[in-house]
């Protein structure tokens, strides 16, 4: 089984780290994990985005064309990458950034409402991992416990920041799961 | 939320004190938040706006965080190899000789693979001036050592902190482009208060005073910060360019009208 | 479980430079270029670690001349850099070539030309391939398309180069060098001890002076050593082609592509065999030399060959050499660093295959 | 289009150029100045004018900003203030 | 007799000069290096006569992106080099091709690699054809064989350059810079006056702002340049391909070759046919674009192919995707800074006619 | 005719006062009639033989008329590209700490194209030293204008004179040079007449000497005659240099152990 | 008809300007000519050689692999080139500087004591006019007249030069005219 | 094999190696040398001593010489001289 996901934003708000714990998440569950981060040369503030693969074999394109999911940051990720989203696919979207939804009936929209969560808990940098959180309740790509271990390792050196991290994994996952997913 | 706050007509009866120059396109500048890049943009802008120099100015974009200013700028402008830009301004000078050209350099730019470049340029006396970022970082690449960071400081590649045995000295490049006899004018200001800042815009001013009159090469280096790469918050990294570049990188003019000397700022 | 060697998740720029320490690599020149500045922040980290030195170079002219001047004493050197600052090594490059001194260079690429983007491109293959500057010269290159190759390539290319006396490049990609997949890595290794009869660092003990140089003003004596560049060259083609090559014994389409778009037409090729087109992929891992007789054998068989390159066309030509007049030659360009994706590529399948082929 | 009443100085700030990084706000002399509540589409908070009375119109707020967001006017001294 | 035009004796190096400005060329920016030194003297001492300027630059590096300013002006400029010079200049000539930019770069080939020799040579065939740096470019490449086309071709240059925006490429050698022949010139004429749409000079009388620029951030945008580079090399190849050829109509050895070699294998095909072998002569004038159909036309009728160029084999490669499998292809290599020689070639014509030819 | 003259036995009771020194392989000199280059060779083969260096020091050829030296010394050589002897030189050092390293360099390899290596080798404090010969002119490639050249000399790229309104002033690289933290010793000596030799050979010495204690970057500028492409004898070229290069390129020591200062010899 | 000849010494004899001029003669009679140079990087005294071909109809190769003239300045010169001359060739040599002959019967050699002349003439630097003369009266490729004139012409800027080489040349055309060819 | 006779100062010049430079003429303070009559394999007239007694063994021919054609030898100063 091969499954895919593209994370879209701008830099800074912490697309690369989701994508890497998943793929971290992936590798310690003995599964195979590509993580592709590709981004626009402003230090701050311009297009990132990064592309997953995880699959129980030997993994061959690390890039998709027509991704099965993507989570979107903020507007314009979403107007880029929204339209390539295979049909049946699933997009789950930072709700407090994207006030308008995307117009498509063919796929699974999930807003999550993402900054407000993350004011909420106190630490605007955590919406990355509320949306990590939502992805993992709303695909089952891997196990949320092994998304918080690699959250762990990746805050070593930073274990301050672990708890609230927790928390926002935590919350997101629960957004999902006590909300009807085709909100928005 | 609006686009100005407040969503505004301007009374009668009020003149403008600070507006955007005309000399800079509305392209929103790419720079991280604090960066003083978009302040030292702005001081140009307005000289070029002052002098009338928009109609006959091109602009020479390096190779760095300000790479965009081709699209900064309400200019022409041309984007050129990495520390290469005074070669470049050679060429337009020569073969345009009453076009204004200015480069915009940062310090990896400048003093690191353009040394060679910027220094003949200066020997020959090149009728160009030289805009010179110094923020002790190669900003652009992730926050390398670069030739201006200075003894102790941590980088991506110095992480344990500039070595000076292993990685050398740091290069004061007013010093010593102005033992260059072609050199005219050679200031280093830095634009971290408002009087810094009006300061620096009085350097930015003879400098093209200098190219003006023919006089020959004209560089200001400005002391500029990085919040990203420094890791601090912009307030903090004004204070850390207080404490530990200013006693390293004395303000002054170092060069002027063929008069050497080290001069301190006031 | 314990015993069981572990994989680690590893950005491919960091695995070129475990895997060069691996290998012996003791001494890093460079700078800083994006999309493989995670190259030197490694090693400024580790260099320390293994009593060696990253040093920062000026700019990319001076940083191949000092591992021209480390590499010369005998010691494991590399640099990395991408397209522009390839771009200025070529000289050295030359010059190392010509005075047969060995040593890695990675060039991570991005999109030209010019100043381009950081985004991923193959576009520098002649530069690699046939460059190596002025001169009869070319490196010897080799293409990773995994994190894994990325590590094996570059602790395996210090073997090559010491035994050709001859730099080896590594042609990457940003996509390449930025993203991560499980690395399983070696112990840390030393170069070899055995002095190298070459190597410079005073007449010790009274030895006889040693001399590199690549001058010979006398053209007789030049002659003699592009013979024997160009006998060294024939030597690399017998012991270093290196490829790898999947799918149909049948095929209808001959697939050439290296790097991450080899990857991607792997999974281009379950669609296509999905919509019953029988496909074979080779993947040059050496560019140069160039896996001409797999191509030409496969080529035999398919009546289309399909070239995915992340360029507007240069290793095509190499392939147009191998193909000859056996099959018909068709380019999907892959351009401006852009990331290719299987889609794309199945669909080229598709429309090549349905075009009709064979020779021109 | 808010009428402003007379007064000293006057500010207008480009909150969607903002990038909210508190220069302007060190600056004023007035302390006239605060990052604001509100996000603009790029996700800063921009600076917004505490007391508009307050302003005097000295422009060190534009001297400082580094991203060209801050026009400053100031009352014309051979007007009268009405 | 007086009306006449008069041919004088000239050093290839100096009708390089003299055709540039005849041409218009009115900029000149360069670095010393034999055996192109001529070119730069002729300049220092003419360039002030036409009101233009020569400036010594401190290095190839410098003098490429003085030649990038100079050119983004609208004024027609050149420099010259030869092989480690060249190497220099290849990030430069990158931004210039991807920022369109024309100008006229003049190799006067000596042999490499490294510091090589300055004997005559041919081997930087690659870096011209394929080179211009990294990316996607190349340059439009030109290769005189006698010094009243090295004239001709440097006048016509930046005719060729500025059609295409983009840079021309001499590719001379070392014998051809050094040595005499009669040259017929024109009168020294001026660039002409139109205007050019992208030139830099500050928006005079308020027209709109111009930017010269190679930096495409966003890949579609990249992808976008890219694709119009390869149109651009599409239109070249339909319009600039040159060659000349001569000889038998039943050919049984087609010789391929350029500059002073093609020259010298005009004096072997006489000894040839005096030994009873029917040859044909492609000499490629243009080597980017390459004149592949000729070559493959001939090929088609003459069972032998005979390459002579003067490296280990560089452009045989071109010759060989012509071919395909039509013929079979041999090389007849000129090595390090070597002349070859008339008596070289017709014993190598026999050669290869005695050992039977025809496809692979 | 004989090998030499006189076809010698040397007599009892005499001793050597001059020889050749071990350091020089016998390999004739490439150079023109009464070039100086010759001089500076003998000079630095002296001082390796009485420092005891030959057995662990590398000597790096420039490209330029001393691109032979590979031959001429019986020492480790590396020839390298035009103007990165510094470069190669640091790459030798970092990998072989306590091997010798001398490069030898002319005005258009050192102070030409090689500007940036040299002098970033100096501000590294890179531990080895330079050997800058400066002839006001580029030898080997026809007596074209070095950044040397002095105003108004003639060369085969400035036929009517250097001007500087259009060629630029001539760098000294000596003062540029040792405004750098990491430039440990610099002076400038000429060879000209037997006391200037011998002083000459005493800065070669120091130069060594501070490389051998680790003490960084050392280089010592020789003023060298062109006699071939100045157009003059030996003796009117030394005449030249004297009345022409000297007082643009004053001799003296310009940085010694850290300390800075344009001390003039005597 | 085509007709070559090679020029050898070392650099500083004067063998580029023969070369030169001795084209310069033939284009001044409406032939064709081309003169191909060759050198070693040494600034003075390296080797040094030059090729010039004449011939009525335009010239292909400019290089020959078998001279049918050598003119040979100094020994090394004479053992490079001298084996390389077609059978039945000719070789001049500077007999001043060359003592010993080659060994080939199958070639007219001509020895010129060149050097001695030019000592004679009070100018040790015209042995290149020497040579030149003697290889114009052993050949006939073009005219002394022509020879003189392009003499004249290169040495318009140093005219207290022409006199000198005019006789140079009558003296080394002279000497082969009153000698038996297969002196040496 | 000339055997010489006992004296101050004695040179040898290897002439195969001198350019005719004449940089020893010059410097040598008796004025004992010049340039001789023969040529050497390379073309170049090499110096020569003019009168062997006359030379003092200063050195200072073999200081200037460019191209190290010149050894100095000196009589010891402890042995008499015979
Ligand atoms: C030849 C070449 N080398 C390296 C780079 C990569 N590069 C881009 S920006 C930069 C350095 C920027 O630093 P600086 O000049 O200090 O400017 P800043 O970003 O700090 O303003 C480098 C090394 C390049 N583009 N080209
Ligand atoms: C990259 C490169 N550019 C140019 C040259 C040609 N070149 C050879 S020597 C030389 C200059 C020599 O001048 P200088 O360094 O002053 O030494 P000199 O011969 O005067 O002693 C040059 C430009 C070269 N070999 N390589
Ligand atoms: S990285 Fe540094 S220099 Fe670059 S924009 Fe950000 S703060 Fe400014
Ligand atoms: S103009 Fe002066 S008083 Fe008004 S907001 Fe700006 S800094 Fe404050
Ligand atoms: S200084 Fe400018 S960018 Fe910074 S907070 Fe104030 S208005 Fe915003
Ligand atoms: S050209 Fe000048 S520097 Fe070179 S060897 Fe001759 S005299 Fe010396
Ligand atoms: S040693 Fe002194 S005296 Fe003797 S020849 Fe030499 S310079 Fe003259
Ligand atoms: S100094 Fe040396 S080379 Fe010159 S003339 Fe005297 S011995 Fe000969
Ligand atoms: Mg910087
Ligand atoms: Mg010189």
């Amino acid at each position: 089984m091969r499954t895919d996901v593209i994370f879209a934003g701008i830099g800074g708000q912490g697309l690369m780290t989701m994508g890497q714990i998943l793929a971290s998440a992936a590798l310690s569950e003995g599964k195979q994990a590509s993580y592709l981060p590709s981004y626009s040369p402003e230090v701050r503030g311009g297009w990132a985005n990064c592309t997953v693969v995880i699959s129980e074999n030997s993994i061959g394109s690390p890039t998709v064309g027509e991704p099965s999911v993507l989570v979107a940051l903020e507007r314009t990720s979403l107007a880029k990458h929204g339209p390539t989203v295979k049909p049946g696919g699933l997009i789950l979207l930072n709700a407090s950034l994207i006030p308008e939804p995307l117009q498509r009936d063919d796929v699974r929209l999930i807003g999550v409402p993402a900054t407000e969560i993350a004011d909420e808990l106190g630490n605007p940098h955590v919406v990355n991992s509320v949306m990590l959180g939502a992805y993992v309740a709303a695909t089952e790509a891997v196990t949320l416990g092994s998304v918080a271990d690699a959250v762990r390792e990746q805050l070593r050196s930073r274990f301050h920041l672990i708890d609230v991290n927790m928390t926002a994994l935590r919350s997101g996952a629960d957004f999902v799961a006590s909300h009807t997913p085709e909100v928005v | 939320m609006p686009e100005t706050q407040p969503p505004v007509e301007i009374p009668e009866g009020m003149e403008v004190v600070a507006t955007r120059p005309r000399a800079l396109t509305d392209v929103p500048f790419t720079y991280c938040p604090g960066c003083t890049h978009g302040t030292i943009h702005r001081l140009i802008a307005e000289v070029i706006d002052e002098l009338g120099l928009d109609d006959r100015t091109v602009a020479i974009a390096p190779v760095g965080c300000a790479v965009w200013i081709y699209e900064f700028y309400a200019l022409d402008a041309i984007q050129v190899p990495h520390g290469r830009a005074p070669a470049v301004g050679t060429g337009i000078k020569r073969a345009s000789p009453d076009t204004m050209v200015f480069t915009y350099q940062g310090d990896g730019d400048l003093a690191g693979i353009g040394l060679a470049e910027v220094t003949h340029a200066a020997a020959r006396g090149e009728n160009l001036t030289c805009f010179f970022i110094n923020n002790a970082v190669y900003g652009m690449t992730q926050g390398q050592m670069a030739p201006t960071t200075l003894p102790g400081q941590k980088t991506t590649t110095s992480p344990r902190g500039r070595d000076i045995a292993r990685d050398g000295h740091p290069i004061r490049v007013c010093e010593l482009l102005s033992t260059l006899d072609g050199a005219t004018y050679v200031e280093r200001v830095m634009v971290t208060d408002p009087k810094a800042i009006r300061h620096a815009k009085r350097a930015i001013r003879r400098a093209f005073e200098v190219q003006m009159e023919g006089r020959g090469f004209s560089l200001v280096e400005f002391l500029s910060i990085c919040p990203t790469w420094w890791g601090k918050k912009p307030d903090e990294a004004v204070e850390w360019l207080r404490e530990n570049m200013m006693p390293y990188y004395p303000l002054g003019v170092f060069k002027s009208a063929g008069q050497a000397g080290g001069e301190q700022a006031a | 479980m314990s015993a069981e060697p572990k994989a680690i998740l590893m950005k491919g720029n960091e695995a070129a430079a475990e895997g060069a320490i691996a290998g012996g690599c003791r001494y890093f020149f460079g700078y800083p270029i994006t999309p493989q500045n995670e190259i030197p922040h490694y090693m400024a980290e580790h260099m320390p670690q293994v009593g060696g030195v990253y040093l920062q170079a000026e700019s990319e002219v001076a940083a191949i001349n000092m591992v021209f001047g480390a590499a010369s004493t005998g010691a494991r050197v590399m640099t990395s850099s991408s397209g522009p600052g390839i771009a200025l090594m070529q000289e050295g490059l030359s010059y190392m070539i010509g005075a047969r001194v060995p040593c890695l260079v990675v060039n991570v690429c991005r999109g030209g030309p010019g100043l381009g983007n950081i985004g991923t491109s193959q576009s520098d293959y002649w530069m690699a391939t046939r460059g190596g500057g002025h001169g009869d010269g070319r490196c010897i290159t080799f293409a990773p398309a995994t994190v894994q190759e990325q590590y094996d390539l570059c602790y395996e290319s210090f073997d090559v180069a010491e035994r050709y006396r001859h730099p080896v490049m590594i042609l990457s990609e940003a996509a390449l060098g930025q993203m991560m997949e499980p690395v399983f890595v070696r112990p840390r290794g030393e170069a070899p001890k055995d002095e190298k009869p070459w190597a410079l660092g005073g007449r010790r003990g009274g030895r006889n002076r040693r001399v590199i140089n690549s001058l010979y003003a006398q053209p007789d004596d030049l002659a003699r050593e592009n013979r024997v560049l160009a006998e060294l060259y024939e030597q690399v083609t017998r012991e270093q082609v290196r490829w790898s090559e999947k799918g149909d014994d049948d095929p209808e389409v001959l697939i050439v592509a290296f790097g991450i778009p080899a990857r991607c037409s792997e999974t281009a090729m379950e669609r296509a065999a999905a919509s019953g087109v029988r496909t074979r992929l080779v993947r040059p891992i050496s560019l140069f030399p160039f896996p001409h007789e797999p191509i030409r054998r496969w080529a035999k068989v398919a009546p289309h060959t399909l070239v995915v390159e992340g360029s507007i066309g240069q290793m095509v030509d190499d392939v147009r050499m191998a193909v000859g007049d056996q099959s018909k030659v068709s380019l999907l360009p892959v351009l401006g660093g852009l990331l290719t994706t299987p889609e794309e590529i199945a669909h080229e399948i598709q429309r090549v295959y349905e075009e009709g082929g064979r020779a021109p | 289009m808010t009428q402003t009443v007379a007064r000293k100085g006057l500010v207008v700030i480009h909150a969607e150029r903002c990038k909210s990084c508190e220069w302007c706000v060190r600056h004023c002399p007035t302390e006239n100045l605060r990052i604001g509540a509100g996000t603009n589409t790029r996700g800063h908070r921009p600076a917004e004018v505490i007391d508009p009375e307050n302003c005097t119109g000295c422009g060190q707020c534009a001297l400082v900003c580094p991203d060209v967001c801050i026009e400053v006017y100031r009352a014309r001294r051979s007007t009268s203030r009405s």
